[in-house]
């Protein structure tokens, strides 16, 4: 495949539904792929909701047969806890170098039993689950993360901090924890290079007005995805910190669309998708969504739209939202056109902006791309192909080059893949 | 019939979602009734009503079709013709007076392990309520 | 066919009968086939022997005369005739097929199970007081020719088969053309077309649709609400009779697995069935293994299954024609149940077999809000 | 010399008890036998493996609502019988058995054959309102004095071969003088005898009595006569055979309850023999009508030519036949003229072959799974 | 053949071996007919664990073998590999899943070891039914229809392109390039539109692998995936048709705009100087904006979402659109008034607001209104509508500009036929998966691009194409064969009676109906394995490779023993 001296084998970066869409494609297609995932697990954010939309359709299902497909497939070398540390030379012949953090757990023993949790002395916040739930020190995300295989978060293991425990390795029966593994420098040699890094949430404690961090039972959207999910902290019971169900429930669009200066696109839809995850599970629920500009392109959406709307919710537009709390309830005070309203919600909702992943503008550096004002990888022209770099053999997908739904992500994805095979049949 | 009675229940489980969700059951370390045998089919829409019906005069105490939630088949459609197929064999061993109860329909998705197992467990109860299916006993089917 | 409910609307013209209504029909379908509107007609005939009325295909005009649109039994079904003719392809032959309503849409429903091909084909129906249980029939058929004769006369039921008793669909509109002989005038009968076939056919025997079919519609509609009211009381009964898993079991005791009632039901079109095939054969091993559990299973077992199997099968298209009872050597009331299992589970999607050709039998569609009575029952 | 077994018990009783020895000390898995199935009469073949489920089997009950014959090779044609298991049979089932063995539809392995002398059955439709209970009685003083109790089928009450031929043991029915308190079990092989070893009775060497036996066949034969005269006069040339068959509804009910059809897809019942649009359009060419469905005769014949030489007599497709067509005489009829031109009984002997093989068409290509 | 069943039980450490009593659950299956070994192994998926069913397997000559261990989504690959391995078909293979679905879900020892026993017993009954399966290959052509020569077309088209794969290009009108070569420029880049297209246009018509046809359409497509016929007819030339192979077909046909005049308060077609957004655009690109009378407009109103009720969805592009006109009348006639009367402003995607900023100024306004109706005022045109707060207010104005909703060429219905595909939401084609499949349609080999999938601008357009390519490169590579589904439903010609239920509900068009023979038959390319026919079919002529009716009754009868 390819002239000579050129190699075939692809790097891809992220493990997200647009990298593992990536890299099923370039395996069909023979080539030998390095996905290289940041984290312990494949399947990205997508994992963490529990439905998408407008089909409302289970997101697991979806997504864990193609997981399940990606760790037995023989042309994709999987390499978890890993980031890409350098990148040399040209289309067609890049040498890459991989930092491969040590999991201490040995993929091949390990046969996902769980048994090493239980007597992990550690607990702390389980980043997964938004900080709703606890985990050991060694841990999988959530039930049916895969690869099902643990690691030991280093920083939190009594172990590695200079305490003698052992507890872990003693429960496991398959040798399968080892503390002598060390980080690896791996050395790949790649043709072209797809990076699909995904996206991380707006953090409202940015915009105080929002009360968010201030008052309990405001959740952002991913937040609440892990609420809702059956395979969450609540086992997909929608309860506030109290125990209760919620009477009310306000969604806030746009939230932190003004400091990005950008609309990210899914928001308006993910929000109508959580009208649909409430009335679900609680049917006589007062829901009210406060919205600027609805924004639902697209052939399927706005039926989506008008479903919800005959549940009976609120559609408010409104400027200058500010939520603010009495009691048990909080007050969400807006303006609509050019009067003063406000409403009581017992839970908020924070449909906040997607933007680019903290350590997006290292990887670019790395990468030899530059990153546009938002922060998100910079395409070659944005009009035109938006896969395209201006570093040749680099290609950006899904909303690591920006703000959008599965299905662009998935079409960034095949589209990088086919520019790929293209360039370098 | 043994002193405690312990209910035989056949479950026809689809690949992509049921199955996967009793999976998931069984790595989040969920409780479920030992009473049910899991069937692995591709979808739901394999399961031929006469395989339900077999199971179910053979003398099975409960009979479970499980599949991918509606809108939700890996197949695109097949649990509608599955739920149609159901309906009308419930309805056929209703109007012939015999305990449609002993066989159920359930939607579940990958993720919902835990409701995998509080379904097994419901049935399971309803089962043991029901008592024994008469029909094991009958010499002359 | 044009879409064509219960009682159609369709447009209708009186024919005086005086030759008698028999005469008068087979008359119609003489200059039909005079003026090239029809090359063959489907028909009952007397059998050579007497003892008994098989379909017949005609070409030669001069046997129409033997031709007996209203038999006394119901030896074959006659959508199983239409479908030997056409099953394989229309043909080059333009054929009326003379039979009864429940024949009709039988056929009807083999036409959606591409067991029929109706395009050259018209369907012609009347309206039917039922027939004889066929072993009654052969008891005297000569005597029982004229006792049905004279209860046609009356529309008097009480001799018919018990299924054709309780048969509230006997005067249903669902073929090409009807014919209408109750609420008529002396020596008349009703024509109604019900399509545009049947319109074509009357304007080329110049017959003007233009009179009305009150009367008729009137007459049927008590009849049937009679018909129907008794069917809902003996079904109740029957089901008090073979509900529940010992009556049923007694019911289905005298089966002795030959299945005639597969083979004379016209819906049962496979060429092996289901319960026939490889499937049901078994190493002996299974089947001991089964007795052991219960120390004793009948032989050949699976009887109830092969009943409800059949009626998983069939009874969405069922029309309650009666031909499996009268075909069952034990006398078991095969007809009765499957009529009563029908009603429900076409009832689950408002189907009425063999109503109108363009209704798709249920098990090829969906919806996708419906039936959510059945998801999670337990929940 | 055989060997026999005198039991003190009538027939039935007597067979139940050895049946039940046969379950008790393990010699056979299960059972094959009639046995009551509801309150209203109705009885069926049962696969036995308890020994109080034969507290109201009824072995010699005088209907066949099934050939035992098929069945047997419904047991065995996915392999022979993973156990021994004894079967209670009338003679033309076990024969009927003997001939579907031949064509590779069953394993005679494993199989321990009950059989008696047989008096004969009632049409199956007596069953259906218990009358066949209300004529147990006198059927029995009939068969003990060895005459033809009335009402039997026609096809029995013309039966000659009353006797088994490869029976293991045979009860002695027929005549059998006293047979409420005691019956002969006739031990006809080693089989028969290692089984019978160990069971309450009395051992005797003893033959079945064959002047008995022999006057009761001259009555048979008579009666055969006459059902063979009446069908004669009917079935003069084809119009009889029209007028006999004209009632015909295609159903093809005595083809499926036939031991000897065994045909996964009756010829004419396949493709093959499907009618054609144009071969209705040539036959009208012919004729100026054809009959719907076609190939009634047709069917009836080719049947003929398939199982004639086979036909046992058993009489089952009389009993199906919904429009009282006398099937079986006329097959029994020209099947024993085709036997006899060959001197073959069929079943009389697993080892002798086929005179004539006639079952084209019997298998299609594919099997299902 | 004799058969010789080697049953073996996973340990799987503490996992299975402390929950189940292993030792019961092999003394229970020894006894089974065919059951020649039983043992018990401590991890049967390590390295060791496969190398000891190796030699088992050929030590003991099993012809099959039943493993009782994790769930078949774990290892079942593993050990069919294991099964090819030592020589034995690897459908002659069946795994019990006694870990997730038996071990850990059940705390009494007893009864997750009776349970064990059950699901083992089930897997060795039903592994006697299994059946050999091969794998089966099939030769595939590489060439590619692609219908439609806009942008979308010419891109898959390009990128498509190589020496070993053709390249058919079957374009409607006369000329190549559809409707962006009406657009003078494009947003958000402000870059040339039409000149950007000639470029490319020039690419095709150089490139000897790429045979463009104009004025043609596709009258037929048959076959499936990797073997597609293909009859093209010239339609300036009625009798002139073409017929060629392909292996893929790319469906890039685009859409048309909806017609304003349904929508009659608009005034379209009523008054002068009211025009579609594309009007607009030929006008502009023609280099003079003006009005009927000649003159150039000194206020214009842009109308958005024009028909968006009738359609019930939203365009997602004009309001860029009309932003970009916004854009042109600054550019051309810069003291212009210019006003938009929009509902919600749709400017998705991280670059688009900021484009919505810089179209901001004195004399252009926005205006949220509902209810717009537009009407003759003297020889200007007045536009009523409902403001934010519902009051009734109005504006009059030289030109009025209509951003009419995006809808499906007329032609898409039959596109769909001969393609054998369906149309989804709006009329537009629908994509296989709404989030994973959506440029592949239920019929294999069959690729849906650009807005005749739904409405999308000229980027996300692009990026379909190349997705549509990038799924051909991958699965139809040259001188491959394809190697479909082995589980694949099939009929018996013998028993298949032609009554056509299994086709009326297979999803994927996998049956046809043999017309000679009146009987239905698989393409087990195309089928994907489902058995929704199988239980369809009353005959039991439909049968499921590897799940059987009596595979399942197998596993049935030991559920209820």
């Amino acid at each position: 495949m390819g002239e000579k001296d050129q190699y075939s084998d692809v790097l891809v970066i992220g493990a997200g539904i647009a990298g593992i869409e990536a890299s099923l494609l370039l395996s069909k297609a023979d080539r030998k792929v390095h996905l290289i995932e940041k984290t312990s697990y494949t399947g990205g954010t997508a994992i963490k909701f529990e439905e998408v939309f407008s089909n409302m359709e289970c997101s697991t299902c979806m997504v864990a047969p193609r997981q399940q497909e990606l760790l037995q497939d023989k042309n994709i070398n999987l390499l978890t806890l890993a980031e890409v540390e350098d990148v040399k030379g040209s289309f067609g012949k890049f040498t890459v170098k991989i930092r491969k953090k040590a999991r201490y757990v040995d993929m091949e023993n390990c046969i996902g039993c769980d048994a090493c949790f239980e007597p992990c002395p550690v607990s702390l916040k389980n980043e997964f689950e938004e900080g709703l739930n606890e985990r050991k020190a060694i841990y999988v995300p959530c039930a049916g993360a895969l690869p099902n295989v643990p690691m030991i978060d280093t920083e939190h293991c009594l172990r590695f901090k200079g305490k003698d425990c052992k507890a872990c390795q003693e429960a496991c029966m398959f040798e399968a924890i080892d503390f002598k593994q060390k980080d690896e420098q791996l050395e790949l040699k790649v043709g072209g290079i797809i990076a699909a890094t995904g996206f991380k949430i707006f953090d409202p404690e940015q915009v105080p007005q929002y009360g968010y961090g201030k008052f309990d039972d405001v959740y952002t959207a991913v937040e609440f995805e892990r609420l809702y999910a059956s395979n969450g902290p609540t086992e997909g019971n929608i309860v506030l910190k109290n125990g209760k169900a919620p009477k009310s429930a306000a969604i806030v669009h746009c939230v932190g669309r003004d400091k990005k200066g950008y609309c990210s696109s899914v928001c308006c839809m993910y929000s109508l998708k959580f009208n649909h995850y409430l009335k679900s599970k609680i049917p006589e629920i007062k829901i009210s969504e406060l919205y600027t500009d609805l924004c639902i392109p697209g052939k399927s959406h706005q039926k989506f739209y008008e479903k919800m709307k005959e549940t009976g919710t609120d559609l408010i537009r409104a400027q200058e939202v500010k939520v603010d709390k009495q009691g048990e309830e909080k007050t969400i005070t807006y303006n609509n056109g050019n009067k003063k309203d406000s409403l009581q919600a017992d839970m908020v909702i924070l449909a906040s902006a997607i933007e680019s992943k903290d350590d997006a503008s290292d990887l670019a550096k790395i990468l030899g791309i530059s990153l546009d004002e938002y922060g998100f990888f910079k395409e070659e022209h944005s009009d035109v192909s938006s896969v395209i770099t201006s570093k040749p053999g680099v290609f950006i997908v899904g909303c690591a080059q920006g703000p959008k739904n599965i299905q662009d992500s998935v079409s960034q994805a095949s589209a990088a893949v086919g520019k790929i095979l293209s360039l370098s049949k | 019939m043994a002193e405690r009675f312990e209910p035989r229940i056949v479950g026809f489980l689809c690949n992509w979602c049921s199955y996967a969700g009793a999976d998931l059951a069984g790595t989040s370390k969920l409780k479920v009734p030992s009473s049910l045998t899991p069937i692995r089919v591709m979808c739901s829409s394999r399961v031929d009503p006469v395989l339900v019906t077999t199971a179910f005069l053979r003398g099975a105490d409960g009979v479970l079709v499980a599949g991918c939630h509606p809108g939700d088949c890996h197949y695109d459609e097949g649990n509608y013709y599955a739920r149609r197929r159901f309906a009308v064999l419930k309805k056929i061993v209703e109007g012939l007076g015999l305990e449609s109860d002993r066989l159920r329909l359930s939607w579940i998705s990958a993720s919902e392990g835990q409701r995998f197992a509080d379904v097994v467990a419901e049935f399971n109860e309803k089962i043991k309520k029901m008592g024994p299916n008469p029909i094991r006993e009958k010499t002359s089917l | 066919m044009s879409k064509s409910k219960d009682n159609s609307d369709g447009k209708a013209a009186v024919i005086s009968a005086k030759a008698g209504v028999k005469e008068s029909i087979i008359d119609f379908l003489k200059k039909a086939m005079d003026k090239g509107v029809f090359d063959a007609v489907l028909i009952p005939m007397r059998v050579p022997a007497g003892d008994s009325f098989a379909y017949v295909l005609i070409k030669d005009k001069t046997l129409l005369k033997d031709g007996v649109p209203l038999s006394p039994i119901m030896s074959v079904q006659g959508a199983k005739a239409v479908s030997s003719v056409t099953r394989l392809g229309k043909g080059k032959m333009k054929i009326a097929a003379v039979m009864r309503p429940c024949e009709i849409r039988a056929t009807i429903e083999l036409s959606k199970l591409g067991q029929t091909d109706l395009e050259n084909t018209t369907l012609i129906s009347m309206d039917c007081p039922g027939v004889l249980p066929m072993s009654d029939f052969l008891i005297d058929p000569e005597k029982n020719i004229k006792i049905f004769n004279e209860a046609v006369q009356k529309w008097d039921d009480a001799i018919m088969r018990p299924v054709c008793q309780i048969c509230d669909k006997s005067s249903m509109i669902a073929g090409d053309i009807h014919i209408g002989t109750l609420g008529a005038k002396k020596d008349t009968f009703f024509i109604i077309s019900n399509s545009q076939k049947g319109n074509d056919v009357m304007d080329k025997l110049d017959i003007v649709l233009k009179d009305s079919i009150d009367s008729w519609q009137a007459k049927v509609k008590n009849i049937t609400e009679e018909k129907h009211k008794k069917r809902e009381k003996n079904l109740k009964d029957l089901k008090s009779k073979i509900g529940g898993l010992d009556n049923l079991l007694d019911t289905f005791s005298q089966c002795i697995n030959c299945h005639n009632c597969m083979k004379a039901c016209p819906i049962c079109y496979c060429r092996l069935c289901y319960f026939d095939s490889d499937k049901v054969k078994h190493p002996s091993e299974d089947y001991l293994q089964r007795a052991e559990i219960k120390g004793s299973i009948r032989f050949l077992p699976d009887t109830t299954l092969f009943q409800m199997g059949r009626m998983m099968h069939m009874s969405l298209s069922c029309v309650s024609c009666g031909a499996c009872e009268d075909a069952c050597p034990m006398s078991i009331p095969v007809a009765q149940i499957f009529s009563m299992i029908a009603d429900e589970i076409q009832g689950l999607f408002d189907y009425v077999s063999g109503r109108d050709l363009d209704e798709p039998v249920p098990l090829v569609a969906y919806k996708e809000e419906e039936l959510h009575e059945v998801e999670d029952a337990n929940d | 010399m055989t060997k026999a077994l005198k039991i003190n018990k009538s027939a039935e009783q007597g067979v139940i008890e050895f049946l039940k020895a046969l379950l008790e000390n393990g010699k056979v898995k299960g059972v094959f036998a009639l046995k009551k199935i509801s309150n209203d009469g109705a009885v069926a073949y049962s696969l036995i493996t308890k020994p109080n489920e034969l507290d109201n089997a009824v072995p010699f009950y005088p209907l066949m609502p099934v050939n035992a014959g098929k069945l047997l090779s419904r047991f065995t044609l996915k392999g022979s019988s993973i156990g021994p298991v004894a079967a209670v049979v009338k003679p033309c089932e076990l024969r009927a058995f003997i001939e579907l063995v031949k064509r590779e539809q069953g394993s005679l392995e494993n199989l321990f054959f009950i059989s008696s002398t047989c008096g004969g059955v009632y049409p199956l439709k007596m069953s259906v309102n218990g009358t066949v209970e209300k004529n147990l009685t006198k059927y029995w003083d009939a068969v003990k004095k060895g005459e033809i109790s009335a009402d039997l089928r026609s096809a029995c009450k013309g039966c000659t071969e009353f006797m088994p031929y490869t029976a293991d043991v045979t009860f002695d029915l027929i005549g059998n003088n006293d047979p409420d308190k005691q019956c002969v079990v006739f031990l006809n092989t080693k089989k028969g005898e290692e089984f019978a070893k160990g069971m309450k009775g009395e051992f005797l060497k003893k033959e079945l009595d064959r002047k008995k036996l022999d006057k009761f066949k001259s009555k048979r034969e008579v009666e055969k006569k006459k059902l063979f005269d009446e069908i004669d006069a009917k079935m003069n040339g084809m119009d009889g055979l029209i007028d006999i068959f004209g009632r015909c509804i295609g159903c093809h009910g005595c083809m499926r309850v036939c031991p000897i059809c065994y045909c996964k897809l009756c010829e004419f019942e396949s493709p093959d023999s499907e009618y054609k649009p144009s071969n209705y359009e040539s036959d009208l060419k012919k004729r100026g009508g054809v009959r719907v469905p076609p190939g009634t005769i047709y069917y009836q014949l080719g049947r003929l030519t398939h199982i004639g030489i086979s036909c046992v007599g058993c009489g089952a497709c009389d009993d199906v036949c919904p429009v009282d067509i006398p099937v079986s005489i006329i097959f029994k009829k020209v099947g024993e003229s085709v036997q006899k031109m060959f001197d073959y009984i069929p079943g009389r002997d697993v080892d002798e072959d086929i005179p004539l093989i006639t079952f084209e068409k019997e298998e299609f290509a594919e099997i299902e799974e | 053949m004799e058969r010789k069943i080697g049953v073996y039980i996973c340990e799987c450490g503490p996992n299975i071996a402390e929950k189940v009593d292993i030792d019961r659950v092999i003394d229970a299956v020894s006894p089974l007919e065919g059951v020649v070994v039983a043992k018990r192994y401590k991890l049967l998926c390590s390295a060791d664990g496969k190398k000891f069913l190796e030699e088992e397997i050929k030590k003991h000559g099993l012809t099959h073998l039943v493993v009782s261990a994790c769930s078949p989504k774990e290892h079942e690959k593993t050990f069919m590999e294991v099964c090819k391995n030592a020589g034995i078909n690897p459908y002659l293979f069946q795994l019990a899943n006694i870990r997730e679905q038996c071990a850990w879900i059940t705390d009494d020892k007893d009864e997750a070891t009776k349970k064990a026993i059950r699901l083992t017993k089930a897997a060795i009954r039903r592994v006697r039914y299994h059946a050999s399966l091969e794998k089966k290959e099939i030769e595939s052509n590489p060439d590619v229809l692609v219908i439609g020569g806009g942008i979308a077309g010419i891109e898959a088209s390009l990128q498509l392109t190589s020496p070993d794969r053709k390249i058919y290009l079957v374009e409607k009108a006369s000329s190549l390039g559809g409707l962006i070569t009406n657009f003078e420029k494009t947003y958000p880049s402000m870059k040339p539109g039409s000149d950007s297209i000639k470029q490319k246009i020039q690419d095709v018509n150089k490139n000897e692998n790429i045979k463009v046809f104009t004025d043609s359409e596709v009258e037929e497509v048959l076959g499936f995936f990797g073997n597609f016929e293909v009859k093209v007819k010239n339609v300036t030339e009625e009798d002139k048709t073409v017929e060629f192979n392909v292996g893929a077909v790319v469906l890039a046909t685009g859409s048309t705009l909806f017609d304003p005049e349904k929508t009659p308060q608009y005034g379209y077609k009523k008054f002068d100087n009211v025009l579609t957004s594309l009007e607009f655009e030929k006008m502009n690109i023609s280099g003079k904006i003006s009005l009927k009378n000649g003159k150039p407009p000194k206020s214009v109103a842009i109308i958005h979402c024009v028909g968006r009720d009738e359609k019930g969805y939203c365009s997602e592009i004009c309001c860029m659109y009309s932003l970009k006109f916004v854009r042109y009348f600054m550019d051309k006639i810069p003291d212009v008034n210019v006003s938009n009367f929009y509902s919600d402003l749709c400017i998705p995607g991280k670059s688009h607001q900021k484009f919505y900023e810089q179209t901001k100024g004195k004399n252009v306004d926005f205006v949220r209104s509902s209810d717009v109706d537009v009407t003759k005022k003297g020889d200007k045109l007045g536009v009523q509508y409902k403001d934010e707060n519902g009051s009734k207010s109005n504006l009059s104005v030289d030109m009025v500009i209509l951003a009419p909703a995006i809808e499906p060429t007329s032609d898409a219905p039959q596109l769909a036929e001969i393609t054998n595909i369906s149309q989804g939401d709006g009329g537009f084609f629908a994509e296989e998966h709404e989030k994973l499949g959506p440029v592949s349609t239920s019929t294999e080999g069959v690729y849906i691009t650009g807005c005749a999938q739904g409405p999308k601008d000229i980027s996300d357009t692009i990026i379909q194409a190349e997705a549509a390519s990038g799924k051909i490169l991958s699965s139809l590579v040259p001188g491959r064969k394809i190697e479909p589904e082995v589980k694949t439903s099939h009929i018996s010609e013998s028993l298949c009676i032609g009554c056509k239920l299994c086709l009326s509900v297979c999803s994927y068009g996998a049956i046809t109906f043999d017309e000679a023979k009146k009987i239905s038959v698989v393409n087990e390319v195309i089928c994907r394995g489902c058995g929704n026919c199988v239980a369809a079919c009353p005959s039991g002529a439909a049968t499921i490779k590897h799940f059987t009716f009596n595979q399942l009754y197998q596993e049935i009868s030991e559920a209820v023993q």
